[in-house]
């Protein structure tokens, strides 16, 4: 008993230690924002939400963040209680598509105007949606290297075998990925019949120790695969990990070399693509998202406007070893790698 | 006289101020077996755990060997030659035997793995020490309760412990592994090491012991040689005041209205063919030794466990799908030998263990809502008239209660379906004479009021006090049958003890008859 | 009894490895590819790190107790290594060894909340859980780490030119488990605790320490498999890593016969557990089943598995009850 | 208090003398801290602590509109740990209520949604069938919403019953019977949508998620419209079904010849079983009771985000846990109530809330919440062992 009562003291006064610790609020400004996320699983939502946070308190804005953890019901907490905090704009990374449109609904009714970044809602009347479109960012890198496997299908008249890495399937961007990969093989097989062999999905969950054991199941039992698309670039070392040891991890230009195109564009993918292993990958621009986002809605609430709407649109391109040196400055996991972010 | 082997001196222990053990001196010597007899609570666990290092003294000293002796843990009491063996047994059914006689010591090879010739080898040597004649990688969960005590003795042995414990070894035994225990502990004994005997039966101790101390309210009431005392003084001692009579008398005959008819019931290596009546009034005694079939036939009777052949009826009416919710239904009662693990709601309240047979009588339509007050009131009625000792009904566990007045619990829960068929199996098990007396007045009181009862029991003495009519049963056979006038201990005795002799399987087993002439000649 | 033992009793007290074969031969009819060696390397590889786990699962289970941090504790412990050795330059060797000490002192502060402060398991690893990948993401700011090159080829190296490493550690982890359950003190006190603790401690042996022991080396363990899944992986570690894994490896260990309730299981069933998982991830994969179909399949043939057990027990229970007499000493030395 | 006196009875004057001590011991500070802990109240003291001090630094925590927004967050998380209480006081667990709650929120979708979009839904096995481009099967019918309502109960329903069968039954651990389901029906679920949510959810189901009864304004009325935002939620909808849902629960917990049969399978299935209480009927109730609460707690959840949404995050399944057992609940059986999860909710969600408010940077409230989690298990700890003391003297 003695021993848990001195237990007992020594948490509360960690406890308290920790609350007055955080008690030194930082200065008040005139500008509250809310920053509501669905999560910060990848590289990719950590340098969006670091571009989005920096870039505001740069400003001297203050930046409530709110992390929803993958579930949209907490999102729309959260960002009920952003509200009744009064705070004066509101960003979200949704959840999917769907409760984007119930929680814009909410701020604007409360006159809170809200702008939605990288996931559109469904319904695009509302709010300042800035736009990333993965299906045609995905149409986009998957069609280059379609491009590149019908010169071969046309010297060597054998067809491709091509493979997706699908996330996880209660993600809707995995979906999307999956929809857009999907458009272009059946389009080129509509157009050139026999250049694609029927796909194999190959699920992820969004993990890699996943993705790397069902990998190797399907390239085993499918070891004609050449064509490889990832639903998105934090796999490739798995792919690497899985192709290398069968002699498949081979850069462009030699025998041998496997079709390999991703999506998001962070920094291993502007390196594999430097160094030639990796033909293209679907790049949003976030920098450029990050903008467009901020400075609307920083406009509306010195405007006084409650319910912005207005979409905005960031199409997205493929990167590829082609265009690599021109387009390397937008690409945001070039930045990144240039910065020196693979070896730091 | 020797040095003792262990002098406790002015020995005290207190639980929060409330004092179990006061100022206790007591010796025990080399070659010496003390029995030690109390009512429950009266101090002897208290007493034995301070020995065993389970729980450290207050005040007082002990001294092992004239050195003093201050064992912190249960370890600590083992390494200076102190074994104690409980009465739930402390063995783990999921090792063999010879991991459990080395649990806390394994010897070694050079690898730092056990070496297991060596514990092998050992382990064969110390069962045979206790005429243990099992295989030593034998899990415990295949051998019975008799064997497993023989292994805890063996464990002791191999401790080289010189003053054993035995906490009321042999409520669990047949005869003839009793006698048997009893062997090895007359050959310890002979050996020079000590023996402290907890038990219950006061019989076996008058055998037994050499010497004989009596505990109450946490004080030594007497310690002398086992000679001065009798089975009188010995209760007197125990409770305070003398007792006139174990039993109390049976006062109203039973009628020959049948309340319970069993005919042919077998279940395939369980029982066999068995014919029992119980009528309106009648106290019938079951008598049997562990293992003969009687526990699994009242659970058979219950509805807890199959059986293929056979029909049972209650008051004319054949009963089909048997489980103990019809059994309920057909006003049966049944107070299972295992009140820990299947009589008591251990955390829950007194009135609520009360209430649970009963529960939907105290249920008012259409919500089936508790009536709590009545609830409350029945319970609290109940333990009045059993004359249950405790605080608050409403808020003591059944936890906190002691064994008579947990085993009152039980049969109050049961009283309140108002029975007319009460089976007990072991209904005194482990508990003290004072509240023993009372559960034979209930039971009186029961076929009083035109209840049957079926007595399930390994006490032949009791029995024999308290019932009509005694069945005996063997090997899953009902085996003989003795009314009152007919109670002849030996006779009963050696009806049932035809279980043990060795008859290979398959062999037809005497009859009644037989039996007679075979002891005659 | 061995005599009596029929081939049906034979079945259900092997039920799943059964069971394993089954499946084993249903997806080799399905695909005579799914028998090649390479992708039964492939199985026994993927399944080594949850195998790994899972045999500090079974220690733990065996105590009728709970892990469910491992999967926090792979993530952190390799977290740790990978930012060391990208900020030091270490050698793998050296890092294994960090992760292994994370890993391990992940382990100690369970069991010294569950041992000292008496804390349930339960609780206390869902707390760590939470902690866990919580300290992780404070220390990566929820970035990736890649491992250097270095760590990729440790993954991929061949013991003996044939056996990849991570079956080479799984086949030492499954032989130190089977060692320490069956041929040392510390393991046959686990199983004691586990069928009666307070048992335990009256007959001498030091609860306390052994529960914190088995707690600590299931952190070990872990550790361990974080460190061998990463370097299967390319050496990428992300936010996700070890997520979820808890459930896999009570799920393997349970298959392979360990109670929940303590006191019964051992190594070679949780191997035989951890290999059916994967067999079936694999084949579903490897027959390109409909991604939304594979997880119900696979949630039937545990389902399964767990039902075959429960025959098992059902029955095993009836033939005991057949002793209504006490075994005579010449039947029960007999086996 | 009847005491039968008695000389032969040390129990009745251990009964008397320690009445006598525990009231000495009740004096003074010590005794303060001791009541405090052992109180039933004791979680939500703490947590009206904790959230008094942290209001102290944070005084947003304080404002009206915060403090009512809280309050609607409790009632989803109440109605799913209702029914997880239920399971835990038998001495089960349920790890499939997250997976009853999408399957149940897509079932309903899949009755009551106004068109459905054919390039989302249809490789779903159920187009044509259960899914059209005119909605769901009962889409634009006035019965649509009651019948989508009771579609999820009775499935929520059903699948309990399903758990219970093979716990009962089969003799299989709770553990892994619902862990079997739950990634069964999670799956379901999303086959059936194809991943997609599915909306076009009629008005008056929403109401259900998130309409007010009524609302409350304070402050000065100074212009003749008052901004939604100033209109605090007081009695909604959700709030009055989490709590019609906890009365019927607690009732049927502490009134009931059912609630007493849980407590004495929790605290002892043998003995319950020997004592009559029909032990497999109970249990398998207890489960289906605990579907039921997951699907109403899905109404809540899909109510207000307007959606069907297939899957719910896993880690929801150890808030629903956590806050059972912080109120109070054994994990090992026999041993919790209604009040005490409502305490833990609470618990919960002002947890996170304030962790927010903190401003701690996301990448560490996580730590600091599991740390959270630990300290109020131990402080569990310490005010049962108190307690025990309490009981044993």
């Amino acid at each position: 008993m003695k021993t848990s009562m001195k237990y007992l003291g020594l948490f509360v006064i960690a406890v308290l230690s920790v609350v007055v610790s955080f008690g030194v609020v930082s200065a008040q400004t005139d500008v509250t924002i809310c920053f509501g996320f669905q999560d910060l699983e990848t590289e990719f939502w950590v340098a969006g939400h670091r571009a989005i946070t920096e870039t505001l308190r740069g400003q001297g804005i203050e930046v409530l963040e709110y992390n929803a953890n993958e579930d949209p019901n907490r999102q729309l907490e959260q960002i009920r209680e952003c509200i009744a905090q009064g705070v004066d704009g509101i960003i979200i990374i949704p959840q999917d598509g769907d409760s984007a449109n119930t929680i814009v609904a909410e701020a604007q009714e409360n006159d809170v105007p809200i702008a939605v970044f990288n996931r559109p809602p469904n319904d695009r009347s509302a709010g300042v949606i800035v736009v990333a479109d993965n299906v045609s960012a995905t149409e986009q890198a998957v069609e280059f290297i379609a491009q590149k496997a019908l010169r071969q299908f046309e010297i060597t008249g054998e067809a491709v075998t091509p493979l997706i890495l699908v996330g996880a399937l209660q993600d809707t961007n995995a979906i999307g990925r999956r929809d857009g990969f999907f458009n272009v093989i059946t389009r080129y097989n509509e157009r050139y019949p026999g250049l694609f062999n029927e796909p194999i999905e190959v699920a992820t969950e969004w993990d890699a120790a996943t993705a790397l054991a069902n990998l190797e199941a399907a390239i085993t039992a499918n070891p004609n695969v050449d064509f490889i698309f990832t639903s998105s670039d934090f796999l490739f070392p798995t792919i690497r990990s899985v192709l290398e040891p069968r002699g498949m991890w081979v850069p462009m230009g030699q025998p041998g070399h496997v079709l390999l195109a991703g999506l998001d564009g962070d920094a291993t993918a502007c390196q594999l693509i430097d160094q030639g292993y990796v033909d293209a990958t679907g790049v949003q621009n976030l920098f450029l998202e990050a903008e467009l986002t901020m400075n609307r809605l920083l406009q509306a609430i010195e405007a006084g406007e409650t319910a912005p709407n207005e979409v905005l649109l960031d199409p997205g391109f493929a990167l590829t070893a082609g265009n690599i040196f021109f387009q390397r400055s937008d690409m945001w996991g070039c930045v990144l790698y240039d910065d020196g972010f693979l070896d730091q | 006289m020797t040095t003792p082997l262990l002098q406790i001196n002015a020995l005290s222990k207190a639980f929060f101020g409330i004092s179990a053990v006061k100022s206790v001196t007591l010796a025990v010597h080399p070659g010496e077996i003390l029995g030690l007899i109390g009512q429950n609570g009266a101090g002897k666990s208290t007493l034995m755990n301070l020995i065993g290092g389970v729980v450290p003294a207050d005040s007082g000293e002990m001294l092992l060997k004239g050195k003093p002796y201050t064992p912190r843990t249960p370890a600590d009491a083992n390494k200076n030659g102190i074994a104690f063996i409980h009465q739930e047994l402390n063995l783990f059914t999921n090792l063999s035997i010879a991991e459990n006689i080395f649990i806390d010591a394994f010897p070694r090879t050079r690898w730092g793995m056990i070496d297991r010739v060596t514990i092998k080898n050992k382990t064969r040597d110390l069962l045979q020490a206790v005429g243990l004649e099992i295989a030593p990688e034998t899990q415990i969960e295949r051998i019975s309760p008799g064997e497993r005590q023989l292994v805890e003795i063996a464990r002791a042995l191999y401790q080289d412990a010189e003053l054993i414990i035995f906490d009321e070894p042999t409520t669990s035994l047949t005869a003839r592994e009793t006698e048997r225990l009893f062997a090895i502990m007359r050959q310890l004994k002979e050996q020079g090491k000590a023996i402290i005997y907890i038990s219950h039966i006061l019989n076996d101790i008058l055998k037994l012991s050499d010497s004989l101390a009596v505990m109450r309210d946490g004080q030594l009431m007497a310690h002398e040689p086992t000679a001065a005392f009798d089975v009188n003084r010995m209760i007197a001692l125990m409770v305070g005041r003398s007792i006139e009579q174990l039993y109390p008398p049976r006062s109203t005959p039973p009628s020959t209205e049948l309340v319970l008819d069993i005919h042919g019931v077998s279940a395939a290596g369980i029982v066999e063919n068995i014919h029992l009546q119980l009528h309106k009034g009648e106290v019938l005694g079951l008598f049997g030794l562990m293992g003969s079939g009687r526990t699994e036939l009242a659970r058979m009777i219950f509805g807890l466990d199959p059986f293929e052949v056979g029909d049972i009826r209650v008051e004319g009416v054949a009963l089909n799908n048997l489980s103990p919710q019809s059994s309920i239904r057909n006003r049966i009662a049944f107070v299972t030998e295992n009140r820990r693990e299947e009589g008591l709601l251990m955390n829950i309240d007194i009135a609520n263990n009360i209430g649970l047979v009963a529960l939907p009588e105290f249920a008012r339509t259409p919500l089936l809502v508790i009536d709590r007050r009545e609830l409350l009131d029945n319970a609290q009625h109940m333990a009045n008239t059993l004359q249950l000792k405790s605080g608050n009904i409403a808020l003591q566990n059944a936890k906190a209660l002691s064994g008579g007045n947990q085993q009152k619990v039980v049969i109050a829960k049961w009283l309140l379906s108002r029975p007319a068929i009460f089976i007990m199996d072991e209904p005194t098990r482990g508990i003290d004479v004072g509240a023993k007396y009372e559960i034979y007045a209930i039971i009186n009181q029961l076929a009083a009021e035109g209840s049957g009862v079926l007595i399930i029991s390994s006490e032949l003495d009791e029995l024999i006090g308290i019932c009509d009519r005694i069945l005996v049963m063997s090997r899953g056979e009902i085996y003989g049958q003795f009314g009152r006038n007919e109670f002849n201990e030996e006779r009963i005795l050696r009806a049932a003890f035809r279980e043990t002799a060795a008859i290979p399987t398959g062999e037809k087993l005497p009859t009644l008859d037989e039996m007679a002439e075979g002891s005659a000649s | 009894m061995n005599s009596r033992m029929n081939i049906r009793q034979l079945l259900l007290n092997n039920s799943t490895i059964v069971l394993f074969i089954v499946v084993f031969i249903i997806f080799g009819i399905w695909s005579p590819l799914f028998y090649s060696p390479e992708n039964i390397t492939n199985i026994i590889k993927q399944a080594a790190f949850t195998g790994i786990v899972a045999v500090g699962m079974t220690f733990v289970l065996l105590t009728a107790g709970i892990d469910l941090s491992v999967g926090s504790n792979m993530y952190l412990s390799v977290v740790v290594s990978g930012l060391l050795m990208r900020s030091t330059g270490i050698d793998v060797l050296p890092a294994l060894i960090i992760s292994l000490i994370v890993g391990t002192l992940f382990g100690a502060f369970n069991a010294f909340c569950i041992v000292r402060l008496k804390i349930i398991p339960f609780m206390t690893t869902l707390g760590t859980l939470i902690i866990g990948r919580g300290i992780g993401t404070a220390l990566t700011e929820s970035k990736q780490i890649d491992f250097p090159e270095k760590m990729n080829d440790f993954g991929q190296t061949l013991f003996l030119g044939i056996i990849p490493m991570p079956i080479v550690v799984f086949a030492l982890v499954m032989l130190a488990g089977y060692v320490l359950l069956t041929r040392t003190q510390f393991g046959r006190q686990i199983y004691a605790i586990g069928n009666d603790p307070e048992a335990a401690r009256k007959a001498g042996i030091d609860v306390d320490r052994v529960m914190a022991l088995v707690y600590i080396l299931c952190g070990f363990f872990a550790g361990l498999a974080g460190f061998v899944l990463v370097s299967q992986l390319g050496g990428r570690v992300d936010r996700s890593f070890g997520e979820g894994r808890e459930f896999d490896a009570i799920a393997a260990a349970v298959l392979g016969g360990t109670s929940l309730f303590g006191g019964v299981g051992n190594v070679f069933g949780t191997f035989v557990g951890a290999l059916l998982i994967q067999m079936v991830q694999t084949g579903l994969q490897f027959n390109l089943v409909n991604l939304y179909l594979q997880p119900m399949v696979k949630a039937v043939v545990i389902f399964l598995a767990i039902f075959f057990d429960s025959l098992r027990e059902a029955s095993q229970k009836r033939l005991k009850r057949r002793f209504i007499r006490p075994v005579s000493a010449s039947t029960a030395g007999g086996d | 208090m009847a005491i039968v006196q008695d000389k032969l009875s040390p129990d009745s004057a251990f009964a008397l003398t320690n009445k006598a001590k525990r009231s000495d011991r009740f004096s003074g500070g010590i005794g303060m801290l001791r009541r405090l802990l052992v109180s039933d109240y004791f979680v939500l003291y703490l947590t009206l602590l904790f959230f008094l001090v942290a209001s102290i630094f944070y005084p947003t925590l304080s404002n009206p509109a915060s403090i009512t927004n809280q309050i609607q967050n409790f009632w989803p998380l109440l109605a799913v740990a209702i029914g997880q209480t239920f399971v835990l006081i038998i001495g089960g667990i349920d790890l499939s209520v997250i997976a009853v709650m999408g399957i149940t929120s897509v079932a309903g979708a899949l009755v009551m949604a106004e068109n459905l979009d054919p390039a989302f839904f249809d490789k779903s096995p159920v187009w044509g069938s259960l899914m059209t481009e005119a909605g769901g099967v009962l889409a634009g019918n006035p019965l649509a919403v009651p019948a989508a309502v009771l579609t999820m109960l009775l499935i929520g329903t059903f699948i309990g019953w399903l758990n219970g069968v093979a716990i009962t039954r089969f003799n299989l651990a709770p553990f892994m019977v619902t862990l079997v389901t739950s990634t069964f029906f999670a799956a379901l679920a999303l086959w059936l949508t194809q991943s997609r949510n599915i909306s076009g959810i009629p008005e008056a189901y929403v109401t259900l998620g998130k309409g007010d009864i009524v609302s409350i304004y304070l402050g000065a009325k100074l212009t003749p419209d008052i901004a939604r935002r100033d209109i605090l939620p007081f009695i909604t909808y959700p709030f009055m079904i989490a709590a019609g849902l906890a009365v019927v629960a607690q009732f049927l917990l502490s009134r009931t010849v059912f609630g007493r049969r849980m407590f004495s399978i929790g605290t002892n299935r043998k003995a319950a079983e020997v004592s009559g209480v029909p032990t497999q009927s109970v249990i398998i109730r207890v489960y289906m009771f605990c579907g039921f609460c997951a699907a109403m707690a899905s109404v809540l959840y899909s109510g207000r985000l307007e959606i069907g949404q297939p899957s719910f995050p896993n880690n929801l399944l150890l808030d629903i846990i956590g806050a059972a057992v912080i109120g109070g609940t054994s994990l090992f059986g026999g041993k919790g109530s209604i009040r005490g999860t409502f305490f833990g909710v609470a618990f919960f969600v002002l947890l996170l809330n304030i962790l927010n408010a903190m401003r701690l940077s996301p990448f560490i409230i996580d730590a600091v919440k599991g740390a959270f989690i630990l300290v109020a298990a131990l402080l569990d700890i310490i005010r049962t062992r108190v307690a025990n003391q309490e009981q044993r003297v």
